[in-house]
C-alpha cells in the first residue's frame, strides 16, 4: 500500500520529539479520523528554521509525511517553508494511496500553525500566511469520484 | 524472529488444505454446471448437495433451507431487503443493534432511503443488547429483527435464544448475521428460534466468495438476486461448484474439531489478555469478559493509534487488525468502539487479535512482548502521551 | 467411443489448468484479506489489482472502471437495479429486448413490481433487435437501455455498436450483458459506446462464482450489494482473491488466444452446422447465420422434444443443451425460440451444442451420425410424427 | 437426477408403439411442457387389458412414467387399472425429481383418456372414471413452497 520512502519514514522518524522554548509550536487535528500533529519549530534571527521537531497521534500516512515535512522545512527560510506543500511532500515520498492524501494535509497546515504560532508571539505578519484551521477535515471533501 | 503469526482469523482464515483438495477436482474435471441434464452435470450437482447437507446438519436445519449466496455480506443484503420488501404490506418497521456489520447497517440505511424505518438498538459497555428495550421498540409494524450473533470486533455473543424468543413471541421473523459465530460456537437454529442466518466461507478456514442464507421454511421472502431457477429459485447464477464443496468440507472439519479447538484457542487468548492487560499501561479489554468468541481479543491502548501500531507489528511478523478503518476507506473510528461508549481517542487505538488453532503459546508470548514495545514506542511520538 | 465430448461450453466451462494454478497460491498461503495493513494483505490486493487491470485492458477500460461480483447475474442485477435506482428522478422507463437471459429478464420484472416500466423489444426471425424499434420505444423517461451483446441460446450477435450510437445520441445510459461474448469477440467499450458491462468467470475457462460489472467514469449507480468498503465503496464483501486471480488468468489467456481459438472453433462448428441441416431432416438452425458467436449453434428437430434428446446424447457421451428448460425448474420453452417465431412444439425440439478449442473435426461427425440415430429414434416413439 | 429404474425405462421403454384398431386410444397434453402422450388399449371382452402401447413426445420422465406405466396394466383388469395412480408408477420407477411429478401424471392421465375412449365406443359406464381432461396442467399447481 504504502511506497518504500513512506515505510522507511514510518519506521525510522526524523526529527521526531518537542522542542524545549520553541519559536513557534502548532497543533492540528483532523476531527474525521481523530488525528493530531504537532509541530515546533526553532526558528533564528534571520528566519531561518534551525530546528524542527514532530509529535503525530496518527496513521502510517501521517507519521511519513511529519517526518518528511520537517525534513523539508528544515534550514529553510520562513517564505520557503510556507512553499512547500502537502503535494510536495506527498512527491517526495513517491506518493500516497488516494484515501491517504487527507494526512499529508495535516503536515502541511501543521507548519503554517507553528508559523502562525511564531507570527503572533513575534508580532509580525507573515505574508501569504493565514490563520490556520484547526480542523483541517473542514475543507475537505469525502473523495467518491466514481 | 520473521516468521508469520497470522492474529487476524476474524478478517480471513487461510484455507485448510483439505478443503482445497476437495475442490480441486470440481474446477476442470467435474466441472459442470449442476442444472444441465447429463450426467457430468449430476456429479456437480451432487456435490453441491452434499455440501449442503453438511452445513444444514451443523446448524440442525433442512438442506433445502439452505441458500448458497457469494459471501456474508450478499447473506446480509438479501435477507434485509427481501424481508423489507417481502412484509411491506404488514409494515416498514425494522430492529437491529448500533454494533452490525456494515453488511447489515448499510443496507438498513438504504432500506431508509427506500422509505423504511430503522431502530438502532443500544448496547451496554460490553456490547450485549438490552432485551426490554429490544422488547420496547417492537411495534405492530415491526416487521424483522435482525441481530448479529456475536460481533466480529469485539467478540460479544449476544442472547440470541432470548432474543428468538421474543421474536417469535411477537410472530416478527428474526434473522442474525452468524458469520463470526458460525464454526465457534454449537448453532440449532430450532433450539435458538433464528428464522435467517448468514455465514461466509472464508472465516472458518473456507474459500473466499461463498456464503450462505438459511432460511426458515415458511418464510416467505423472495429473491435477491433474480434470474435462473437455482438454489430453488430463490438466488439465480450458476453455482459456485468449487466454493460450495469448499465451504462444506470446511464447515464438516469446524463443526467436527470445535470443541477440542475452541478451548485450545480459548487457553492461549485468556493468557494473552491477561498478560497485555496486566503489562501494558492504559490498556483495556473490550467486549464481554466471558460471553465472547473463542478466538477473539480486542483492546485499546490509550494514546496510541491503531493504523500505525498494525504497522509496527506488521514489521515483527504479527498480523492483526484494528476498529479504525483508516485504510479500509472510512476515516471514522468504529461504530462498536463508540457505542460501547469509548470517546474517539481512545477507540482510535484499538487492536483486535483473533486467532486459530495453528498458533502456540510462544507466540502468544512474543506478541505480548512486542506490543508492549511499540506502544511505549508510539506513545514516545503520541502528542496525547506527552501532555 | 464412451470418452466425453462436451459441447456445453456456453453453460460453463472447464477452469484451464493454468487458470487453477495461479489460483492455488491464493488459498492457503496468501490469503491475506486485501483490506487489511500488513504485507500479508498487501499481496492479495496486488493480485487483485493485477488481475483488475488485465480485465480492463482486454476492454480498454481503465482498472478503476472494473467492479467485480460474484457472476454474470449479480452484475446484471446490478446494473439494472442500480441504475432504476440511481435515476429514477430522471424517469422510470427501462428498454430492453425480449431475448435477454431470465437474470435481465426477471430483474425487469422485479423492477415494474417496485413501478418501474419495462419495453421488451422484439427480435427477427433471426434474433436481432429492430434498430428502429428502439429508438421509438425511446421515451423522454427512459433511463436505461440494456441489451445483450451475443445471446446466450443461439448465438446472436447485436448491432452493439449502433445501439451504443443511439444511446449516446440520447443521453441515455447503455448496459450490455457480455457474458456469452467476452472472451469471444474482441469488445472495447470506447468504441461501442457501451457504459456498463456484466460478464462472468466460467464462461471463459475461469472460476465459478466470479464476475464482473463495468461501469464507465461517470455513471452515477450506486451499490447493489451494501457493506464494507471493497470495490471502491460499490461492492461490499470481502474480495474473491482466488476467483478474481483465476478470472484474470483466465481473460489474460482468452484475449491472446482470441482469434486463432475462434477460428479454428468456427471452422468446426461450421461443418457441424452443414452436415445436420443437410443430412436430419425436418431440421433447422435457430440464431443469425453469419453474426453468430463463433462456437455455437443451435438446432430444432421436429416433432421430438429436448430433454429425451439430451439424455439420449448424454449416454453417447454427448453434452449439448436444450432451450426446453424442463430441468432448470421452468417448463415453459424457450423464451428466445418462441422470441425468434417459432411455435411452440417446435421450440420444444432444440439442440444447443457450443464448443471449444478442444474439439475435434472427428467429434462433430460423430455427433453428427449421433443425432441422426438419436432423431430417429424419438421420431419413432413420437406421436406427432405419427400423425 | 434420474433413478436407475427411470434410466433403464427411458433407455429401453417398454410397450412402444401403436395398436391397430385399438379398443381405446387416449391422448392427453400438458399444455405447460408442451409434452404429448397417446396410449393405445387392447381389451378383450372380459374387460382384461391384453396389450397396451404409448407413444411420447416428452422428457425422459415423461417417457419412463410411459413404459412403467404400461407395464403396469398389462394383463390388468379396466377396475384394477383405474386404480394405478401417478404415485404408484412413481413409486415403481424409485421416485421422480420434484420438477418432474407432473409428468407422471400424464400416464395417468392418458390410461385414464383410453378408458374413456373404449367406454364411448362400446357405449358402456366404467364406474369411477370422469372425462378426462385434455390438458392435465389445468388442476395443477406451481410447487413453491419454500
Ligand atoms: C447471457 C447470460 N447472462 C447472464 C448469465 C448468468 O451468469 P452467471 O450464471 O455466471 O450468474 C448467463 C449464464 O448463465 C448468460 O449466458
Ligand atoms: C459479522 C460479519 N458480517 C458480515 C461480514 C461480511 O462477510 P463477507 O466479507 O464474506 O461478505 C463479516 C466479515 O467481513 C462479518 O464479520
Ligand atoms: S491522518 Fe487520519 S488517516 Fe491518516
Ligand atoms: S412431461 Fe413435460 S417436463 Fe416431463
Amino acid at each position: 500500500m504504502y511506497s518504500e520512502k513512506v515505510m522507511d519514514h514510518f519506521q525510522h522518524p526524523r526529527n521526531m520529539g518537542e522542542i524545549e522554548n520553541a519559536s513557534g509550536v502548532g497543533t492540528v487535528g483532523n476531527a474525521k479520523c481523530g488525528d493530531i500533529m504537532r509541530i515546533f519549530l526553532d526558528i533564528d534571527d534571520n528566519g531561518i528554521i534551525r530546528d524542527v521537531k514532530f509529535k503525530t497521534f496518527g496513521c502510517g500516512a501521517a507519521v511519513a509525511t511529519s517526518s518528511m515535512a520537517t525534513e523539508m522545512v528544515k534550514g529553510k527560510s520562513i517564505q520557503e517553508a510556507l512553499k512547500i506543500t502537502n503535494k510536495a511532500v506527498m512527491e517526495a515520498l513517491d506518493g500516497l494511496p488516494p484515501v491517504k492524501v487527507h494526512c499529508s494535509l495535516l503536515a502541511e497546515e501543521a507548519i503554517h500553525a507553528a508559523l502562525w504560532d511564531y507570527a503572533e508571539k513575534n508580532g509580525i505578519v507573515i505574508e501569504g500566511l493565514k490563520k490556520p484551521k484547526n480542523d483541517i477535515h473542514e475543507g475537505e471533501d469525502e473523495e467518491e469520484d466514481y | 524472529m520473521k516468521q508469520l503469526i497470522y492474529l487476524d482469523n476474524a478478517a480471513t482464515t487461510a484455507a485448510r488444505p483439505e478443503v482445497v483438495e476437495a475442490m480441486l477436482p470440481y474446477f476442470s474435471e467435474k466441472y459442470g454446471n449442476p442444472s444441465s441434464v447429463y450426467s457430468l452435470a449430476q456429479e456437480s450437482k451432487e456435490a453441491v448437495d452434499a455440501a449442503r447437507a453438511a452445513i444444514a446438519e451443523a446448524l440442525h436445519a433442512k438442506p433445502e433451507e439452505i441458500y448458497f449466496t457469494a459471501g456474508g455480506s450478499e447473506a446480509d443484503n438479501w435477507a434485509l431487503v427481501a424481508s423489507a420488501e417481502a412484509y411491506e404490506k404488514k409494515g416498514r418497521h425494522i430492529i437491529t443493534t448500533k454494533i452490525e456489520h456494515h453488511a447489515v447497517l448499510h443496507t438498513c440505511q438504504y432500506l431508509e432511503s427506500r422509505g423504511f424505518e430503522v431502530t438502532y438498538l443500544d448496547v451496554d459497555e460490553n456490547g450485549v443488547v438490552d432485551l426490554e428495550e429490544l422488547k420496547q421498540a417492537i411495534r405492530p409494524d415491526t416487521i424483522l429483527i435482525s441481530i448479529m450473533f456475536a460481533n466480529n470486533e469485539i467478540g460479544t455473543i449476544e442472547p440470541v435464544e432470548e432474543i428468538g424468543k421474543i421474536a417469535k413471541a411477537h410472530g416478527i421473523p428474526f434473522h442474525t448475521d452468524a458469520v463470526q459465530a458460525f464454526g465457534q460456537v454449537p448453532i440449532d437454529v430450532d433450539a435458538l428460534g433464528i428464522d435467517m442466518l448468514s455465514a461466509s466461507g472464508h472465516k472458518l478456514n473456507g474459500p473466499k466468495g461463498i456464503g450462505f442464507l438459511y432460511i426458515r421454511r415458511g418464510i416467505k421472502i423472495k429473491s435477491f438476486i433474480h434470474g435462473g431457477a437455482q438454489e430453488r429459485k430463490r438466488r439465480a447464477g450458476t453455482e459456485n461448484v468449487t466454493g460450495i464443496v469448499g465451504f462444506g468440507k470446511a464447515v464438516e472439519i469446524a463443526v467436527s474439531t470445535m470443541e477440542e479447538r475452541t478451548s485450545y484457542e480459548r487457553r492461549l487468548r485468556d493468557h494473552l489478555i491477561q498478560r497485555v492487560l496486566s503489562e501494558v499501561p492504559h490498556s483495556r479489554l473490550n467486549g464481554h469478559p466471558s460471553d465472547r468468541l473463542p478466538a477473539n481479543a480486542n483492546f485499546c491502548f490509550r494514546f496510541i493509534e491503531g493504523e500505525s501500531l498494525l504497522m509496527m507489528l506488521d514489521m515483527k511478523g504479527i498480523c492483526g487488525s484494528s476498529g479504525s478503518a483508516c485504510t479500509s476507506g472510512s476515516l471514522d473510528p468504529s461504530h462498536v468502539l463508540l457505542a460501547i461508549g469509548l470517546p474517539h481517542e481512545i477507540a482510535h487505538g484499538s487492536l483486535r487479535l483473533t486467532l486459530n488453532e495453528s498458533n502456540t503459546m510462544e507466540e502468544m508470548d512474543y506478541v505480548v512482548d512486542s506490543i508492549k514495545e511499540i506502544v511505549a514506542q508510539l506513545r514516545e511520538m503520541s502528542p496525547l502521551y506527552a501532555d
